[in-house]
């Protein structure tokens, strides 16, 4: 594998790409976040796995992204997403409003190469009406009795930062699965770590549990504190004081583009 | 000693789940978190809880689809919901006020509500704010409906509204809310000035009990202790427990 | 927990019960399987997950097996399975020829509360007009596309061996995750290790990872050498000679009694 | 040294396998194993092989439906399948001899066969076996097609025919197999005569080519030692490798 940064991460993902994102406390690759508005990234499909966080605020705010599909989309503990907000009064994104189990269960279905997969609940929700990509259909085994069904969502990439990896490729994800759904769903994944470890994760049984074998992993770029300001499970808390600071600053455009010139101009600032 | 508001609810909402075997807490929910807490201590450790963004005590080990597989397998009795907006037939608004999708106020999004509303048999809706801005008539969006045709499954549903002045229990067959209790320092009158739907009474309308010596204690004991870990500022604001 | 043994598991598992059952190779409760011939249990329904080897020969021989759902059923080295070919031609056991991904699907139907799952393939075999309980659907987001659609399946219980659990019924399986998956699918779970362990395993990261958790575990019996004939991951190697040998006498109705009344009269026979 | 006819084979499979991306293993397939390792080998370890059984060749993850799930991603390029039964159509038969559910043979049952015959691109059938008894006009239970209408969601199917005695490429079109050599001592009489089903001939019938002698040192070598850690039986009695 070759030598990777955040930046060549970004490099490999194309405008106008569909892209699988990890909640907040989950394994978020802001390093790769930050080199995306760096190159001006554009009309990127931010797939919310299942809900939006930091990440996507940032995107949106550095004018990244075309269509955001999520269950929610919110900075959790520091409020609303200014950038997310503001760019819904403007008009200047689509919002694909879903709910949490159907975001898993069409990333399921692109998981097991099936087409669509049902889902119960939903139905009479307004959500149903706003997304015509889903349907109601007849339970092939009941008796009028509907069923949501919702097609297979297979991003082109799914971006991620985890705890380590090994030199094969392989990387350790431990419980948070849904890392290893958005690696399985998505044609390409893209990997920052906090490390790279000797040895191979899969012949250690208790490891290997958590594991992303390298057969799902396109490139993996070593980036220390390549979360923050999110926390990353078992490594870091999130930085409350930055991600605070970011709220306030991203309540206007201007404040916005302030911040994020500043990470831009000393990337090891958002790592700080 | 007298309880503050938020013991009085954890109180309250804890004996909703008595005899349960597992409840689900969602993030961003100390006083339905410490609730749950509150009926495992009362349950002597049968009842199985399972707080969302909790190290300690969440079991679940297969990523973020597991509490939803989880409750559609039926393994989650209870479950609390919250609604930006919610109205006198329990429909729930997560999304936004005004015309969707160029909402007035965008919230956040209906996260996992449209499922977990239809499969967990014990909702309770949860909003500390009572007043006709969040308690409409009708809804702007609904994020999940408080009822649905016969022919739709749904083993689950919503079971009771709590709030800050008062409790409603939801009548499924009806699809009202009816009053049950006023909490102290409030009175029917102010809870119907303040509702923005119609509701039914129960034949009477007490005040909501204050907490018992023993729950009361353990609130500001053990199970403080324990909701402490995930919502340390809760834990310290309100119980006056931590740093 | 109260202390529990491999019969008192057998106990839990009604006359009837659909009991989901492990490869070979993955976590197989022989322990329990032979506690269920001692106790006589009846009609019970085999779902093998996905294939079906010495267990399920064993509980057919002993005429405890009312109905087999399996992808396939062989003893794999030690050739065919005697007991279950013998069942066959003399019709007192009803197979429900599957294919592997067919019963993964069905099982994760029941996983998510769903009423059934989509899954490509399989249309033009022989297997779909015998399984009167599957469904050629068209796709709903298809054009004259059909798909076979499957049921839920929800076993009774799910029966299975592994490594080690600890006091709260946390149970570590590894990268063993179709007893994960078994585990969620099932109503009830019930486990044979090879050691209670001290600690917690879910707070381990490393070890969570690869955890059933006790939510879905009624009943833990610490039983050593529990799959013996069979291997247990990361334990120990099948024992080739003991399951030859077992194919060899299970070739005759009275080879196999007189085998079963071996294991019986000295359970850790079976263990040696 | 001259090879035998496990070798040839092995290096004729590897072959068909030139070129790819990723290649998986059924159990019990020491020789299509053997040949997905020698490919790799001479892909300079850009062919991924997943061999199920292996410890060290496999890096699945995530249970038993992972192999079928990252066949259906389209993740796997090339699969091998036997059959108890081929027919001409290039159907299988894993099931049964005679009137199913009552076969007067009963085999261990189709496997995974019905699902990734149809999304492995490449599937190669493979049966030491060349006779009128497993190569049959018409399989008595067709565990999977050789081929579908073409509506039915089929990016996947057969590609190659490999037996004792010689090797078949399969015609997706004409849904017919193509002889397109023979193993060294055979010819292509005698392979009419021990096949039961109708096949084209290749406008030249060439004897299967010897290994060439780096293959077959790699086999006898890293191969044969890499396959062993699965295969210890094969590896000692075919390549004379271990104890």
């Amino acid at each position: 594998m070759t030598a990777e940064s955040a930046a060549t991460l970004a490099a490999r993902v194309p405008d106008g790409a569909c892209i699988a994102l990890a909640p907040d406390y989950s394994g978020c690759s802001i390093a790769t976040i930050l080199a995306l508005a760096a190159r001006g990234a554009r009309e990127l499909h931010l797939v919310a796995v299942p809900q939006l966080g930091f990440q996507g605020d940032v995107l949106i705010g550095a004018g990244c992204v075309g269509i955001v599909e999520a269950a929610a989309v919110s900075l959790g503990e520091q409020g609303a997403a200014p950038r997310f907000q503001a760019a819904l009064r403007a008009g200047t994104i689509e919002m694909r409003d879903a709910t949490c189990p159907a975001i898993h269960a069409a990333l399921q279905a692109a998981e097991k190469g099936a087409p669509f997969m049902p889902l119960r609940g939903v139905i009479g929700s307004d959500l149903v009406p706003n997304r015509p990509d889903w349907k109601v259909i007849d339970n092939p085994f009941g008796v009028d009795d509907p069923v949501l069904v919702v097609p297979a969502l297979a991003p082109d990439v799914a971006l991620l930062h985890a705890p380590m990896a090994d030199r094969e490729g392989n990387v350790w994800i431990g419980i948070r699965r849904e890392l290893m759904l958005m690696a399985h769903a998505a044609r390409r994944t893209l990997v920052t770590v906090e490390e790279i470890v000797d040895g191979r994760l899969l012949d250690d049984p208790a490891l290997a549990a958590g594991t992303i074998p390298a057969l799902y992993v396109e490139a993996v770029a070593c980036v220390p504190a390549g979360a923050r300001p999110n926390g990353l499970f078992g490594r870091y808390p999130p930085d409350r004081a930055a991600l605070a600071a970011y709220a306030e600053m991203a309540r206007t455009e201007e404040g916005f583009a302030a911040w994020l010139g500043r990470q831009l101009a000393t990337p090891e600032a958002v790592g700080a | 000693m007298s309880a503050r508001l938020e013991e009085l609810l954890v109180v309250a909402i804890a004996g909703m789940l008595d005899g349960l075997g597992h409840v689900a807490v969602g993030a961003a929910s100390p006083i339905p978190g410490a609730a749950a807490l509150l009926a495992r201590e009362r349950s002597g450790g049968r009842l199985r809880v399972s707080l969302l963004g909790s190290e300690r005590h969440s079991a679940f080990t297969d990523g973020g689809r597991e509490l939803f597989d989880c409750a559609g397998q039926g393994r989650i009795d209870a479950f609390f919901l919250g609604g930006a907006q919610i109205d006198g037939e329990a429909n729930i608004n997560l999304v936004g006020v005004g015309d969707y999708p160029r909402s007035k106020v965008r919230f956040p999004g209906s996260f996992g509500s449209a499922y977990m509303y239809f499969v967990v048999p014990r909702v309770i809706l949860f909003a500390l704010e009572h007043s006709r801005r969040n308690l409409v008539p009708r809804v702007d969006f609904v994020s999940a409906p408080g009822s649905s045709p016969p022919n739709v499954y749904r083993p689950g549903g919503p079971h009771a509204l709590v709030t800050g002045k008062a409790i409603f229990e939801f009548d499924r067959a009806r699809r009202r809310f009816r009053l049950c209790s006023v909490h102290p320092g409030h009175d029917v009158d102010e809870v119907r000035a303040e509702t923005g739907f119609d509701f039914d009474l129960a034949p009477e309308v007490p005040s909501t009990p204050e907490p018992d010596a023993v729950s009361l204690a353990l609130v500001r004991g053990s199970v403080g202790a324990a909701i402490a870990e995930t919502y340390p500022g809760f834990a310290r604001r309100v119980l006056g427990i931590g740093g």
